[in-house]
C-alpha cells in the first residue's frame, strides 16, 4: 500500500538511480566541491552529500534557472522571425536530497510565477521536475522552518520523502501520484518499515518554533512607517543580491536581449537600481526601504495576494550574508518592537 | 585538413599604427588578409574590454599597437595604455587566457613593413595556437 | 577591549563623533558590524580574531555618512582603505577618527599621516601562506588555470556581493548597470561572469589594498581576491606601487613613467 | 500544444511614424498576422510591453483609443537604451508586443458626469486613449475639459489634434507652458498647471478628474483639486513604475500589496492613500 512506511538500503537506492536514469531523467543531487554544497548532476547516490545541514544554494534552478532563455528572434529582410522555446527539450528531473523546507518552496515559487497567469517555462520545468526529500536530522541555528509552517520532515512539495535511518538506509513515504510512479516497478526494493524503523520523529532535528507569521505581518504592517526602525534595522546591510540569489523563494528577475535570443535571469529588490525609472527617479532609494521590502514581500505581501508566505525557514539568506544579517533575528525584531 | 585562417581583430590608433598600415597598402606591400583593422583616436582610448569583446566575438588574436614612446599625438595616452596592458595581461595570464594570441606594438605612421611584418607574425604565431576555442564556446554556456 | 569601550563611550559622550563604526557579537559567534550612536551602548563593541569584515566599507555608504561624524575600529587593512579613499579624495583629514586595537589599548589616529605612519610601520608584506597561495596558481599551467577560472565563474550568480562587500567599489553606478552600451551582460551566464570579473578586478588594479572581503562575501566561494592579489603583485613588480599606504597619491593605472617596463611590446 | 508563453511578444509592423518633437515620436502599429489583429481587444488605460529586438522591452501606454480598431498607438520619449533603438526604426520594420495588460479607466462610470484632464508634459499619451475615447462616445459625458501644461511650445505633442479639439465646441481645452516657454505667437496659457487649474475653476459637481504627469506637478495639482471640491476617490491617475513582464511576476513595480501592472497602472487618489510612495 502507498501510505504504508516502507524502507530501503543503500543499494537499492542505488538500484533505483541507475533506472531512473535509464528511464531518461537526470538526477540532481547536493555535491561537495570545494567548500561548497550544491546541486548538481549525479549518477549515483553516493556521489550525493547530505551531510551539511544545506546546500549554499537552493534547488530553485532546476525550475528557475540563474539564466535562460525565452525565445530566440532572427531579422530577415526587415522582419523578424520568433522561435518559441521548445519545451521538448527541457530534461525530465528528479531533484534528489532536497531538505522539506526546499520542497516547500516550491510551491512558493509557484505561487509568483504562476499567479493569475501560468509561466510557461516554469510550469514545463515544474512538470517534469519529481521531488525526492530527505528529512532533517540535523539543523543549526539558522533554521526555522517550524515557524513558517514547516518541519524537518514535512512532506508538503515533496513527491517521496526519505528519513536516515542511521547506517541502515532510508524509511520511505510516497507523498504524491509522481512518487508512486518514482517507484513503479521497484517493490523489489523495497521492503515493509519494521519495528523501530516506522518511529521516524525520533530520527527528526528538533526545531523551536520561535514566531508567528500572523503576528509578523500584523507587525510588518503597523511598522511600515516607521523610519527609524528600518534604518537602525538595515544600516549593516550592502544591498547586494546574494540572499534573493540563495533563497529558495526569491522570484524577481530581469529580462535581457542577447545574441538572438530574449533571456530570463535573476534580479533582486535588494539591489539599489531594481526600481530605477529611465527619468532617474527612484522608488525605493533607500538601502533601508529595499530591506524592508524583502520582508514585507515575503511576510506581508505575498500572504495577501498571493496566499503563501514567501520564506520556508531554510536560513541560506542568513548563512550567505556577507555582514550577517541574520533574517531570523530581523523577524524577532519585527514580531516584538513596538511601533 | 584545410588551412585553419586565424580571424585577427587590430585595435590602432588613428595617428600612427593606422597611417603606418595605410602606408603598408600605398607601398603595395603584401601581407596578411586575416586582419580586421578598427581604428581608435588614440591607445589610450582601446579599453582592455573590447579584446575580450574581439575574443567574444570569434577573434583568433589580437593586436593592439600604436604611436610610439613619446610620439603620441595626444603626448601620453600611449604611455597610459601601456601601463594598462601590463596589468592586463598579468590578469589574461593568470585567468589561463593565452597572452600570445595578444600582440602589443608600437607602429609609427613610417613603419609601413613593419606593420607588414606585425600582421604575419601574429597571423602565424596565432595560427599555430590554432581556434580560440576555449574563449568561443563559453559564448552561451551556462544559458538554461 | 574595555580601553576600546572606554574610548568610544568618551568620543560619544563629548560628542566629538556623532557614530562609533565598530564590532559587535552577532549570531552563531560571528563578529559583525555595529554602529553606536549612544555611550551608553558602548559596551557592546568588541575586537577579537572573529573581527574581520572591512569596516571602512561603510565610510561610503550614503545611510551611513549621514549618521554625521564618524570613528571607525580599524584592523589594518581598514587602515589602508582610508588611505586610499584618501588618495580618492573620498576622505578628508580630520574628517574621521580610527580607533586602532593594540595590545589591550586602543590607539586614536585622527590624522591622516598618522595612519600613513601607522600603516608603514605594520608595512603588511604579504605573508607566507599568501605568497605561497599565490604561487600555487601560477605554477599551473595556462589550462588548469583557465579550468580552474571557468569552473569557479561558472558558480557565480551575479549577486554582486563581492562589490557590495569592497570599500573601494563606491561608485553610485557601476558599469554594469550601464546599459547604453551594455558593456558587461546582464545575466550570470559563463561569458558575463567573466567578463564581469575582469572587470572588477581591472577597476581594482592599483586600489585593491588587500583586505580579502570580496572573497569572504562570495556566496558561491569563489576565490576572488586572487584575481585582485595577483594584479597587486604585477603593479607592485611593474611600477614599484602599493595601493593604501599614502593619503596623497596618483593612482597607479591613471599615471605612468616614460621608462615602464615594455618588453612585451614590438 | 501548450500555451503561448505570456512573455514571448507578437509581431507587429510599424504603418506610421510620427515625429512629435525632436525628440518624442508616435508610432502607429498593426499586428503583422491578420488574424491576432482582429483577435486583439483593449480598453482605454491599458499598456503594454513594446519589444525591439536585441534592445529589450518598454512599457508604455496603448496611446490611441480601442474605438479605433485595427491599429494601436504609442508615443514615448527618447530616453533610455529601448526608446532610443525604437526611435531609429522606420515604417514597415517589426516590433514585438506583448499585451494589453493592467486595468482601465472606469468610463462606464462615468457616464452623465463631467470630466477633467489634466496632463502634464509627455504624460498627454497616456491619457490620450481615454480622451479620445469619451470624445468618440461624446453623447454620454457632459463637460468635458483638457488642461494640457508643457515646459515650452517645442514641448507640445500632438498638436495637430491639439489644434482640433480646441475647435471644437464640445470640448473646453486650455493649454498651457511654463514661464518663459512661450514664442511670440503663443495663444495659450502662461503658467504652471496648478496654477492655471486654479484660475480656471472647474467644477466638481457630478465630475471626474484624471491627473498626469510629472511628481512634481501631480503634488501641487491635487490640493487645487481637492479645494475645488474633487474627492479623492474621483481623482484618477496611471502609474509608470519601472517594469519587466507586466503580468506581476517580475516584482519590480510592486509598491506595498499592489503591482501596478496588475492592480494599475490606473489608481484614484483615494487608492494611492493606502500605498506607501514608492511610484
Amino acid at each position: 500500500m502507498d501510505n504504508e512506511l516502507r524502507s530501503i538500503d543503500h543499494e537499492g537506492l542505488g538500484t533505483l538511480f541507475s533506472r531512473w536514469r535509464a528511464g531518461g531523467r537526470r538526477i540532481l543531487a547536493p555535491r561537495r566541491e570545494n567548500e561548497k554544497t550544491d546541486f548538481a548532476e549525479v549518477q549515483a547516490p553516493g556521489e550525493a552529500c547530505l551531510d551539511p545541514v544545506q546546500t549554499a544554494q537552493s534547488a530553485k534552478s532546476a525550475v528557475f534557472p540563474r539564466v535562460e532563455e525565452l525565445f530566440a528572434y532572427r531579422r530577415r529582410d526587415g522582419l523578424v522571425e520568433l522561435r518559441e522555446r521548445d519545451l521538448a527539450d527541457l530534461p525530465a528531473t528528479v531533484l534528489f536530497g532536497v531538505r522539506p523546507c526546499d520542497a516547500a518552496a516550491l510551491a512558493g515559487l509557484a505561487a509568483i510565477l504562476n499567479w493569475d497567469t501560468a509561466d510557461r517555462l516554469f510550469s514545463a520545468r515544474r512538470e517534469k521536475l519529481a521531488v525526492v526529500a530527505v528529512s532533517c536530522t540535523r539543523s543549526d541555528e539558522r533554521c526555522f522552518c517550524t515557524s513558517v509552517g514547516g518541519g524537518p520532515g514535512a512532506r508538503t512539495g515533496s513527491d517521496l520523502l526519505l528519513t536516515d535511518l542511521g547506517g541502515g538506509g532510508y524509511l520511505v513515504e510516497t507523498v504524491s501520484d509522481r512518487g508512486r510512479a518514482l517507484l513503479a516497478g521497484a517493490e523489489d526494493l523495497l521492503r515493509p518499515a519494521a519495528g523501530r524503523e516506522k518511529d521516524k520523529e525520533s530520527r527528526l532535528a528538533r526545531v523551536e518554533k520561535r514566531f508567528d507569521p500572523e503576528r509578523v505581518r500584523a507587525a510588518l504592517q503597523s511598522l511600515f512607517d516607521d523610519e527609524v526602525f528600518w534604518t537602525e534595522q538595515s544600516l549593516r546591510c550592502l544591498g547586494c543580491g546574494a540572499c534573493a540569489y540563495v533563497c529558495p523563494t526569491c522570484a524577481c528577475f530581469d529580462i535581457q536581449d542577447e545574441d538572438g535570443r530574449r533571456l530570463r535571469c535573476w534580479d533582486s529588490c535588494g539591489h539599489a537600481l531594481f526600481t530605477l525609472h529611465t527619468s532617474g527617479h527612484n522608488p525605493r532609494p533607500l538601502q533601508s526601504q529595499r530591506w524592508r521590502q524583502r520582508l514585507m514581500h515575503k511576510f506581508s505581501y505575498m500572504p495577501e495576494r498571493q496566499e503563501a508566505l514567501g520564506c520556508v525557514g531554510c536560513g541560506r539568506c542568513s548563512r550567505a550574508c556577507p555582514v550577517d544579517m541574520d533574517i531570523l533575528e530581523h523577524l524577532l525584531a519585527v514580531a516584538e518592537a513596538k511601533p | 585538413m584545410a588551412e585553419f585562417d586565424p580571424k585577427i581583430v587590430a585595435f590602432v590608433c588613428n595617428w600612427c599604427t593606422y597611417a603606418g598600415a595605410d602606408l603598408t597598402g600605398t607601398s603595395r606591400m603584401k601581407y596578411s588578409p586575416q586582419v580586421s583593422v578598427i581604428r581608435f583616436p588614440c591607445t589610450g582610448r582601446i579599453d582592455f574590454m573590447l579584446l575580450l569583446k574581439a575574443f567574444a566575438g570569434g577573434a583568433d588574436g589580437v593586436i593592439v599597437s600604436g604611436c610610439h614612446p613619446n610620439d603620441c599625438h595626444y603626448s601620453s595616452g600611449n604611455f597610459h595604455a601601456r601601463r594598462r596592458w601590463i596589468v592586463f595581461r598579468g590578469l589574461l595570464d593568470f585567468l589561463g587566457i593565452d597572452v600570445r594570441r595578444v600582440r602589443f606594438s608600437w607602429v609609427s605612421a613610417a613603419e609601413g613593413a613593419k606593420w607588414a611584418q606585425l600582421v604575419n607574425e601574429t597571423a602565424e604565431q596565432v595560427r599555430a595556437l590554432g581556434p580560440h576555442r576555449s574563449y568561443q564556446r563559453l559564448r552561451g554556456l551556462g544559458v538554461g | 577591549m574595555e580601553a576600546l569601550r572606554n574610548k568610544a563611550r568618551e568620543l560619544l559622550a563629548a560628542g566629538t563623533v556623532k557614530v562609533v563604526i565598530g564590532y559587535e557579537r552577532g549570531s552563531a559567534g560571528a563578529a559583525r558590524a555595529v554602529f553606536v550612536r549612544d555611550a551608553a551602548r558602548a559596551g557592546s563593541l568588541i575586537f577579537d580574531e572573529t573581527c574581520r569584515q572591512n569596516l571602512a566599507v561603510y565610510l561610503m555608504k550614503p545611510e551611513v555618512r549621514r549618521l554625521g561624524k564618524a570613528a571607525l575600529v580599524a584592523a589594518p587593512a581598514a587602515l589602508r582603505t582610508v588611505l586610499q579613499l584618501a588618495a580618492e579624495n573620498q576622505v578628508q583629514d580630520g574628517g574621521l577618527l580610527l580607533l586602532a586595537p593594540e595590545n589591550g589599548g586602543v590607539a586614536v589616529l585622527a590624522e591622516l599621516s598618522a595612519v600613513e605612519a601607522r600603516v608603514a610601520a605594520q608595512d603588511p608584506e604579504p605573508g607566507r601562506e599568501e605568497r605561497e597561495e599565490l604561487a600555487r596558481y601560477e605554477a599551473m599551467t595556462l589550462e588548469q588555470r583557465r579550468d580552474f577560472w571557468q569552473e569557479q565563474f561558472a558558480r557565480c550568480s551575479k549577486c554582486y556581493a563581492c562589490r557590495a562587500a569592497c570599500p573601494l567599489c563606491y561608485c553610485a553606478r557601476c558599469t554594469v548597470e550601464c546599459n547604453q552600451p551594455q558593456w558587461i551582460p546582464v545575466p550570470a551566464h559563463d561569458l558575463g561572469n567573466l567578463e564581469w570579473n575582469v572587470m572588477r578586478a581591472m577597476h581594482l588594479a592599483g586600489r585593491c589594498i588587500d583586505c580579502g572581503d570580496c572573497s569572504r562575501a562570495c556566496p558561491a566561494g569563489i576565490p576572488l581576491h586572487l584575481l585582485n592579489r595577483k594584479l597587486i603583485a604585477v603593479v607592485r613588480g611593474s611600477f614599484a606601487f602599493r595601493a593604501g599606504r599614502a593619503a596623497k597619491s596618483d593612482n597607479a593605472l591613471s599615471t605612468f613613467r616614460p621608462d615602464d617596463p615594455e618588453d612585451f611590446i614590438r | 500544444m501548450s500555451e503561448r508563453d505570456i512573455l514571448q511578444p507578437l509581431p507587429m509592423r510599424i504603418e506610421k511614424v510620427t515625429a512629435e518633437t525632436p525628440d518624442v515620436r508616435t508610432l502607429r502599429l498593426a499586428f503583422a498576422d491578420e488574424a491576432q489583429g482582429k483577435a486583439f481587444a483593449f480598453r482605454a488605460g491599458q499598456f503594454g510591453e513594446y519589444s525591439v529586438f536585441g534592445e529589450g522591452e518598454c512599457t508604455f501606454c496603448i496611446a490611441s483609443p480601442p474605438t479605433r480598431r485595427g491599429y494601436i498607438e504609442c508615443t514615448f520619449r527618447q530616453a533610455g537604451r529601448v526608446t532610443r533603438a525604437l526611435a531609429d526604426l522606420e515604417t514597415g520594420e517589426t516590433i514585438g508586443f506583448r499585451g494589453p495588460f493592467g486595468n482601465v479607466f472606469p468610463i462606464d462610470d462615468w457616464r452623465g458626469k463631467s470630466l477633467l484632464f489634466i496632463a502634464g508634459g509627455i504624460a498627454l499619451p497616456p491619457m490620450r486613449s481615454v480622451i479620445w475615447n469619451v470624445l468618440d462616445l461624446r453623447d454620454r459625458y457632459r463637460d468635458i475639459t483638457i488642461v494640457y501644461g508643457v515646459r515650452t511650445v517645442a514641448d507640445l505633442v500632438y498638436k495637430d489634434e491639439l489644434a482640433g479639439w480646441g475647435k471644437r465646441p464640445d470640448v473646453r481645452l486650455v493649454t498651457t507652458v511654463d514661464p518663459g516657454g512661450e514664442t511670440p505667437d503663443w495663444t495659450g496659457e502662461t503658467g504652471f498647471v496648478p496654477a492655471v487649474l486654479d484660475k480656471l475653476a472647474p467644477s466638481s459637481r457630478d465630475a471626474v478628474a484624471v491627473v498626469c504627469g510629472p511628481p512634481v506637478m501631480i503634488k501641487f495639482t491635487f490640493p487645487v483639486l481637492a479645494r475645488l471640491g474633487f474627492a479623492p476617490e474621483n481623482v484618477f491617475t496611471t502609474l509608470e513604475n519601472r517594469m519587466k513582464c507586466g503580468v506581476g511576476k517580475c516584482g519590480r513595480c510592486n509598491t506595498g500589496k499592489y503591482y501596478v501592472c496588475k492592480d494599475g497602472p490606473v489608481f484614484t487618489f483615494a487608492q494611492l492613500k493606502g500605498m506607501p510612495q514608492e511610484y
